[in-house]
This record gives C-alpha cells, structure tokens and sequence, in this order.
C-alpha cells in the first residue's frame, strides 16, 4: 500500500493561535508508513474537493496535522470535536530526501512551519531549525521543535519575539556551514532562500503549494512550472511529484 | 443476485460505471485504492495527436458543490498512450476506453487511426475542447460542426465510437441526434459547464484559463435533464455522467435514461465511491426485486 | 462613505441591489421583514396579458447548493398588476421593475403597452419562459428570435427595456448583442439553467413539470462566466444574477461586468441577504478606498 | 410584526423515538406571536431551502419543534446541540380556527400529531384527542396531551398500543358529538376523514404539506389545488393561504 483513504478518530484538537488548530489522528496503518514532507488530502463535510494538509509530526499511531483557517473549508474542518472521525488519504507526495548525517537546517515560514517538525526531528542531531512568523502572536510549535532536540531560531516580522526580521538574516550567518536546506513557507521567502543557496552552493528543497483536486497523479490539476533535465519549462504536480522540489528546478 | 452488467455498442461492461476521463489518468494512481476491476470501464486522460502541456496553473477552483478544472489537455500524446499506458491498461480486467480530442478535423482522425490498430476497446471522442478550429465555436455546439466531425471520424474509426457531448448548448437533443445520423454508436454526456471565478482580492479569475469546466453534483439536474432529452431523441445507448455521487444519483441516471454512467469529481471527493455505488445499485434493485440493471433505464414515470 | 448610487438606462438605483423576478412576488410579503427600500430595485413576478393559473405542484425542489422551480408564471394578469399592486409599490421608495412574459410575440406587445401607460419604472422582457410560440424552440434560445422579440417590444416600449437572457443557451454573445442591436437599454442575466430530477422511490420526476429552473449557488460560476462574456460583447449595462448569496458573490459579479445584480434564491435562505450585501458591499468599498460601487463594474484583471 | 427571520437558542435537544426529535428554541418575541397550527421556516446549514416545521407548542418564551429525520436536511438538524442557534423565520401560515367553546376532536397521524399539541391544548377543556401512529415504537407526546388536559384516545396499526387500527374508528365513535375537526397526517388520512366529516356535517380543518422556498407567500412555490367560492379549481398556498384549509375546499 502506496496510499489510502481510511477515517481516523480525532484524538485531540487544540487550538495553538487564534487561527491555527493542532489536530492528532489516530490510524496506525497510515502512520506507520508516512515520510517526512507528505501530506494528506482532508475530507471537509458540505465540499467537493479534499483540503491538502502537511504531516506536522508522527506520534506512533497518531498523525498530526497543524493547519490554519483561512477559507471555509478549514473553518468547517476546525470545528471537528475529538472523538470524532475524519477521512484522509494518507500518505501522499514525495517529502524531503533527508540525510541525519548532513548538517540540515530547516525554514518555516508562518504556515509552512509544521511540515518541518517531523523532517527536523529526523535529522535531530543535525538540525538547525530557523522559523519565521508575523509576530509573537502567531508564533507556533516552539517547544515541540526544542524537544525535538533541534537548535531553533525564531525570527518575527515585527521583533515582537526573537529576531527582528525575516528567516534568511540568521540563515545568512549559518549558510556556509550548511550542507542542506528545506524549507516551506511563502513563495517570496522560498524564492530568497532559494537565491541564497544557489549563491551559497547549498543543495536546498522547498515544499510547494497548488490547488489541488484528486491528491494523487491522476487529475493533473495541481500543475507547477519545473525545469526539466535540460532546462526546459515543463509542468510537473505538486501532488505526486511533490510537494516538495530541489530549488533550482522551481521556476520562480 | 441482480444483474449489474450492461452492453454498449457491443462491448460489455461488468457494471454500469465507467470512470469519467480526465478525473483518473490512465488507471494507475487509483489501483492504489482497488483494483481497476471495481469498474465495468474507465475512460482515460483526454489524449490527442502529439504530446500537450496543458494550461498554466491554478488549473482548479472549489465552487459551491462543484469545481472548476482547466486542465487543458495535458497528455503525452497518443502514440505514448498506446506505447506506455495500454498495455498495463489490458492487464487490469476492465473495459478501456480512449477519449480523443483535437484542434482539427485532421489531428482527430490521425488519432482515431492510430487508435483503431490499438487494443482500445472503444474510443469516445470529446467534441467540447476549447482551442479548436471554426475560431472559437467548439465543434461540439451545433449540429453541422457534431454531424460533420462524426462523419469524418466514423470514416476512420474501427472501433465502436461514443460521441461526448458539450451541456453549453442549446438544444443538446439536436447534437445528439446529429453524431446518431452520423454513424455515432453511442453518446455520452455531460461534459462540463463552462463558468468562471474571480479572487476580489487580487481581481483576477482563480483559473488561469480565465474560464473553466465545472463539474460535480452542482451539474447533477443539468445533466438528468439532458439525459432524459437526449434519450427521448435517439436509439443508440446513451452514457450518463455530471455530478453523479451516491448510488442513488445512479439510479436517478439510469432512470432518466442512461445505459451507463461515469463517474469523475465524486472520485476526488472519495475514491471508494465507485465501489460505494456499484454496491449501492446491487442492493436497491435486489431490495426492489428488479432483475438486471438494464431494467432502470429509462423507467422514469412522465406520463 | 462609498456611493452605491448606480444609473441604468437613465433611472438611478440606490444601491446595485434588485430583488430578482419571481422570488419577491409584488413585494408585499418581503415588506414583513424591512422597508423595501433597502433595495435598489424590485423586479416584479412575471406578469403576462391575461392571469395565468401556473403550473401543477410540486413546483419546488431542492438540488445540492441550489433548487428547481416550475412555478408556470402564475401571476393574476398585467391589467390587475398595475390595478392592485403597481400603486403601492408606488410609495415603497424603490425602482419598480415589471418583469414581462408571453406566449406570442402579440402578447408580448399588448402587455407592454400596457405597461408603458402605466408608473412602471422600467420592463424586463423575459423571454425564457417554456410554453411559447415556435414549437418548443424558445424566445430566447437563438439569435434570431431574440432579434426579433426585442425589435418588436422595443417598437411599443416607452419605458426602458431590460432583456432578460436565459443561459440555455450555446453562445451567449451572440443572444446579447442582438438584444442590443435591436434597441435593448439593458440585459440582465442569467434565468434558470433547466434542469431536472427524480424521486426514485416513486420513479416520477420531482417537479409535476417534469423540468424546472435550476438557481441558487450550483450556478454562480456559469452566471459569472456568462456576464463576463456578455460585458465584452455589448456596450449596454449588464445586469449579473445567478446564484448570488453574500456581498463577496456580489463584488464578484460586479467584477466581471455586472452594473446592478440581481438576488433570487438567496432571500429564501436568508431573508435579510440584501442588508447584509448591501452593508458587506459599502464596508468592503470603504475598507479598499473605492469611492464608488461603478469602479467595480468589469474590474477583472484578465490580462 | 407578523413574523421575521431571527436566531433562537436551542434550549434543549431530546429524541423521542429512533427518528424523532424533540427541539425546544428560546425566542420570546416569536414565541409571543404564534398561533396553534402555525409553523416555522428552519435553516439548515449547508441547505439552499429552509424546512417547513409546525409548531407543536409554546411554553412561555420557548417554541417547541417535534420532528421525524426524513432527508438530508433534517438529519443535519438533528445534530443541532443544546446551546447552539438555530435561525428561523416565524411564525407562518394560518393556523386552525379554533373555538374553546366548541366540542373539538384533534387528530393527528404519526408525524401529523405534534402540531395538535398547542392546538388542542388552547381547546383542553373541550378536546378530544386521537392520536394514530403505525406502532408503539413510533409512538410520541402521549403524556404531553393528557397534561394539557385533553381526552387523548390513541391508535397503532398494527396493535402494539391502544386501538388496533386508523383513527377513523375511535372518530366513528364520537363524530356525531363533535362540533369541529382539525386534522394533521398523511394525505389517505385526512381524505378518509374528511370524507366522515363531511358524510356527518361536522365542519373539519386539515393541516397540508408541500415543498416551499420562501415559506410567506412570495414565490408561489408552494401550491395546492383548492375550490375557490364557485367551486371552481385554483391553487392556493400552503405557506401564506394555509397550511390549515377547511376540507372541503380541498381538491383531494
Ligand atoms: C501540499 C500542501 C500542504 C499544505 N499543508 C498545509 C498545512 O500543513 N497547514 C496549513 O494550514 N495549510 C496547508 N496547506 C494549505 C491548505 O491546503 C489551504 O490553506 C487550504 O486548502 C485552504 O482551504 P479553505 O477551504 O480554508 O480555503 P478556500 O480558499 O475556501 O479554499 C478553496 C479551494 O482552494 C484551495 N486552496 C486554498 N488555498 C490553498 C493553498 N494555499 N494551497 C492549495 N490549495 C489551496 C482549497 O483546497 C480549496 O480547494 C497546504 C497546501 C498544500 C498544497
Ligand atoms: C407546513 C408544514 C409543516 C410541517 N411540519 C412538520 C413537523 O412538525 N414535523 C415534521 O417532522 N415534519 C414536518 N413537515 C415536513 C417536513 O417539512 C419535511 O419532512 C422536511 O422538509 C424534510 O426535509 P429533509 O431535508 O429531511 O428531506 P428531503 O427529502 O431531503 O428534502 C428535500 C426537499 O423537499 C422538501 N420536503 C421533503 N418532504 C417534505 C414534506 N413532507 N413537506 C414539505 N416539504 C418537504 C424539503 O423541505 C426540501 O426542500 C412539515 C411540512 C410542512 C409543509
Ligand atoms: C479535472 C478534470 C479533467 C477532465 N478532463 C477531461 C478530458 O480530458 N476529456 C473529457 O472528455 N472530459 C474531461 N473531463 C470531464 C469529465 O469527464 C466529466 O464529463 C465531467 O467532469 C462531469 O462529470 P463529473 O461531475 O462526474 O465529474 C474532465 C473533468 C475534470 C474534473
Ligand atoms: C421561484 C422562482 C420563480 C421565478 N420566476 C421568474 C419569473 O417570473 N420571471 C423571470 O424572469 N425569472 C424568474 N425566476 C428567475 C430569477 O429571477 C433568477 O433569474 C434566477 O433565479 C437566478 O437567480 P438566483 O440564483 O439569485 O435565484 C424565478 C426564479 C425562482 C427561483
Ligand atoms: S491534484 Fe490531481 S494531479 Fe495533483
Ligand atoms: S413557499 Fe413561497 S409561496 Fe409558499
């Protein structure tokens, strides 16, 4: 089994910002074979098509999801009570090809922070995490990346909490001792950070967002512009072929 | 036990649903799920002569019950479909259908030939593409530019040919009864609605296409209605599809007249529901003591 | 504070805001819940010549994020419309659209000249009602016919004329600009997708009328879509309506191209949408430094 | 105020057999407007169209709502928690013409029977009550008849409780003591008795359904054949003309 769509019971839901809800699925099954970077395509009752949800982290049997509001659909979805049953296809996408050897860091940025827990915690004694939030108020998952045993630096828009500005000022000081970067968040961040590691020589893969509507390879709906072997401009799907890129094929 | 097998055009399918082209590739990522077999049949990705990129994303949108899709006909073309994906497609114990599409009169035909040496069980071809000759009139939307390219294609065509149908027409019982005079050997419809979303925020429509397909149950009574049409104007079989969730949407389907139906956005929503609605459909016409399936079709009461 | 005011053939609305034919009735029963002037206007329920019984019920049914109607233009007759309900819409403070159906070009005629007597403000000509002239074919469904219903209307019209499109149809376009060219002030747009669908436990259609108008949300994108087309064809003001709920439905349609909309099925789910697009709509011009609701008009970026 | 669109709290949820629900909605302002036999307008999340409901009692500022799960949209109301709101618009229609002072027999088939609740009660020293279900099982509102102080004779179909058989034999019994009938169930129910009513002069009032939209007399939707004065066959409207009509008005 590559995938499947299986309910799982919502074992908690805790609401970690006043936008964003921290889910823990149960399902042993779809748990036991999720990687690092893949995501899962939500059923939301009343909608046509599923909600693309990164993996936060894998807990044993439980697969935790942190997502923010910001349309109807994961308004809908925030209102799950625990104890009650989600659908999901799970595991889905290719995630980040990691190597705990490699010194690693990885870049959150607001939203795009979650998917990194579980990839950081993979290469924990190697990790260096940088994370990036409009302020203090919308900062998540702190503790978790620390327990994680990651070095974590934070960065705020507004200085409201750690460094005053954005993820590539610390990323600047630590780029060359760097032998991997990942990274998720804002096209415009992922394009700077992208800029830097190619200045820099630093191999580096970003998750990728695109609407999505099968979650699999098969509709062709979630295409991104990706270079191919010789450079040419061709679409590639951030669902089956991603989400998750080496920097230099995204076509920024 | 009911009867769920039907005969389109000499084929036989070991249950009336078939999955919607464009909604499930060429099979693979869905025998994920289950084996192709749960299908009487699957019609592939679109395919035309040479291989297309397709249209720049976002290709998607949500709609109110329903989506918007400009995927645009993105596919490897049809000699790497007949190479590549046929021969697995023959291995998985379903009927395969091919689904061709074209800019030109010309590039359909080469296609249908092409296809015609293949092992392709039957070929349906989509007339309602944007993108084509005639500057902006779709060869699906009148009844010369329907009769014209049926004829054409059922000139070259060995295998039994499905005409499909575009809904943004005005009188689909006419086009239906143009590809029929034409040599069609059955229709299938809906296609997709055309419509269109804007973002307020950025003012721009959320398809880069500007204008897309919608499909999903939002289109459910557009399609019964046309069914029904289109039934009462041909005798060729008549493949139902557009907006089809549940097995009761089957059943409201095949009532309204189709031989069969397909399935595409209900994928999305949940791959079983193939599985789902086959077993739905067995149950009710086994409750009801209704021996085959071929017995709903048509059966709506106007009287 | 933005302007809402907007100006449409010469008579100014309060705000962009009309209650659609057919879903407000002559107004009476919506005036339970607030002053009919929180609309621009109120397009009254179909009226033709003579009174009309309508159709046998059911006449409603539900479809996923919409409904079908086949009301059948039960209206008591223009004669005891301009008698009995004209003099109190009157003294509502709104723009009193009359909505005008027939089944003759010469009914169509007689029932505006009656009109143009009468204080109506304006006429909208809906020519996509079933049960019409040319067997089957209706008014509104080809280029021609429109051309010549508007031509003759337009002869014995004093007030200004709306012409109502319906989206059955396979080039929109094309309806709007023969509407135009034939002295149309206005369009407004869309009527009811037709529609269908069965009861399957009784195997009968759900409406008596076996088909019905399809209207509600489902079909929201194809208006869109539609008066997206018809703002690029025509230089007339545009009327957009289909399926429009909240305030974020009405900047959409404005967007594309629309001048005034027009709200149906929403005021049955919530009776209060027009207060509630009316406040979201000025909140929203505000917040964005628009000064006026017309820099909405067509705003789409498609470049 | 003849009615509006307003949100009510619900008070409190019950299930009264495997199908029905029991809601009580808190809104003084409506409740202190209603009339027996009238009805309310639900919004159900997610549905284009409202669900017509009776009202099947008002106590104080409390409407009660008794309802069986048919489709979709009362399925999705039934979920509706304690505590929650729920919009309506109310109150509707035309209610039974009653007179407290006239011997009145209230019957009601299955769900037909909660709206003679307030009905019978605004008659209690002079109702009589008979109340047919299709089994014990389906059985509802016994208690709440008798508290408000009526005669309440009871019928199951198949013998499970009470009478075995439809509530056209207890009818039978006392029709010719009866000075008015209101009636609310289905359709062959309230043919039959009318057709008795009509054989033994007593004047009787049926209660209809039929799909509505706008639920106030706007869109016509709404039909029902009726006789006009000169006997003549019409459409009427079950939201605004009804949901009461005098039965022998009523094309059957
Ligand atoms: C691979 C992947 C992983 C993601 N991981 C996370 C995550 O871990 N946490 C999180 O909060 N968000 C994540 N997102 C974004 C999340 O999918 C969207 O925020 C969500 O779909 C919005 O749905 P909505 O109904 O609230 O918004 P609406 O705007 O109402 O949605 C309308 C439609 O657009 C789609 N859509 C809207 N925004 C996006 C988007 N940014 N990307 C893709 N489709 C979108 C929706 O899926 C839906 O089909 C991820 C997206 C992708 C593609
Ligand atoms: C005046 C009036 C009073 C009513 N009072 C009660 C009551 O007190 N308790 C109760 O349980 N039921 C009552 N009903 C019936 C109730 O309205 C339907 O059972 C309900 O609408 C079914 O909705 P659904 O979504 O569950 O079913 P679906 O079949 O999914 O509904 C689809 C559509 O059909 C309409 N519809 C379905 N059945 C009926 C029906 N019988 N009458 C009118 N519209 C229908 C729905 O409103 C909806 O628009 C009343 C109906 C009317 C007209
Ligand atoms: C993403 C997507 C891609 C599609 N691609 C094709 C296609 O290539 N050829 C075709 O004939 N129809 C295509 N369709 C239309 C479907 O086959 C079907 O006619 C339509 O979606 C209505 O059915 P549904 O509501 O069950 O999805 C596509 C639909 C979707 C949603
Ligand atoms: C119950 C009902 C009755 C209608 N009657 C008329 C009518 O008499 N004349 C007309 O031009 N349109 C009529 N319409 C169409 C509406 O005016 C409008 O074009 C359509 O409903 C789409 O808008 P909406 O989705 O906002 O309802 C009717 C619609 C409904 C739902
Ligand atoms: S979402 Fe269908 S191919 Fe990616
Ligand atoms: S429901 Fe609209 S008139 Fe009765």
């Amino acid at each position: 089994m590559k995938y499947d769509a299986q309910d799982c019971k919502l074992v908690s839901s805790e609401k970690l910002t006043a936008t964003v809800y921290d889910f823990r699925l149960q399902n042993k099954e779809l748990a036991s074979i999720t990687k690092p970077g893949q995501f899962v395509q939500v059923l939301v009752p009343g909608k046509t098509l599923r909600r693309p949800i990164s993996v936060c982290d894998i807990e044993g049997d439980v697969i935790r999801l942190v997502f923010e509001v910001r349309g109807e659909g994961t308004e809908i979805l925030s209102r799950t009570k625990a104890g009650e049953s989600i659908n999901i296809i799970a595991p889905l996408g290719r995630g980040f090809e990691l190597d705990a050897s490699k010194k690693t860091v990885f870049i959150g940025g607001g939203i795009g922070v979650p998917p990194m827990l579980y990839s950081a915690r993979s290469c924990a004694g190697n990790a260096t995490v940088i994370n990036g939030f409009r302020s203090s108020s919308a900062m998540i998952l702190n503790e978790d990346f620390e327990k994680a045993g990651c070095k974590l630096t934070v960065t705020t828009d507004d200085g409201s909490f750690g460094i005053h500005g954005f993820v590539t000022q610390p990323l600047a000081e630590i780029i060359d001792d760097t032998e991997m970067i990942c990274a998720c968040g804002p096209i415009p961040m992922l394009r700077s950070i992208a800029k830097m590691a190619q200045e820099h020589n630093v191999p580096c893969q970003v998750s990728l967002e695109q609407r999505m509507a099968c979650g699999v390879g098969a509709c062709l709906g979630c295409a991104f512009a990706i270079k191919d072997k010789n450079g040419n401009e061709t679409y590639r799907h951030v669902c089956k072929d991603g989400p998750v890129f080496r920097s230099e094929e995204v076509v920024w | 036990m009911a009867e769920l097998g039907v005969d389109i055009a000499g084929v036989h399918f070991r249950n009336p649903i078939i999955a919607a082209s464009g909604t499930i590739g060429f099979g693979r990522e869905y025998s994920e799920f289950y084996p192709l077999s749960v299908f009487g049949g699957i019609s592939c990705k679109g395919t035309t002569l040479r291989e297309r990129k397709g249209n720049p994303p976002p290709r998607i949108a949500e709609t109110p019950m329903g989506m918007l899709n400009a995927v645009g006909l993105q596919n490897p073309g049809v000699e790497h479909f007949i190479e590549h994906d046929l021969p697995w497609l023959r291995q998985q114990d379903t009927v395969v259908i091919a689904n061709v599409a074209g800019s030109t009169q010309e590039d359909y035909c080469r296609t249908v030939e092409l296809l015609s040496e293949s092992e392709i069980d039957m070929i349906e071809l989509n007339i309602s593409c944007p993108n084509v000759k005639e500057g902006g009139v779709q060869f699906g939307t009148s009844c010369e530019s329907v009769a014209a390219i049926t004829k054409a294609v059922r000139a070259c065509c060995k295998k039994p040919l499905i005409i499909k149908l575009s809904p943004n027409v005005s009188d689909i019982a006419s086009i239906a009864r143009a590809a029929e005079s034409e040599g069609a050997d059955a229709v299938s419809l809906i296609n997709t609605l055309t419509g269109m979303r804007i973002d307020i925020n950025t003012r721009r429509p959320v398809i880069a296409n500007i204008t897309g397909g919608m499909s999903g149950p939002a289109v459910f009574p557009v399609a019964v209605r046309m069914v029904w049409q289109v039934r009462n104007a041909v005798s060729i079989p008549v493949i139902g599809m557009g907006g089809i969730t549940t097995w009761k949407d089957a059943v409201e389907m095949l009532m309204a007249g189709a031989d069969a139906i397909q399935i595409g956005t209900a994928l999305f929503t949940d791959p079983y529901s193939p599985v789902k609605i086959a077993k739905g459909l067995e149950e009710y016409l086994d409750e009801k003591g209704i021996g085959s399936v071929r017995e709903l079709t048509g059966s709506v009461i106007t009287g």
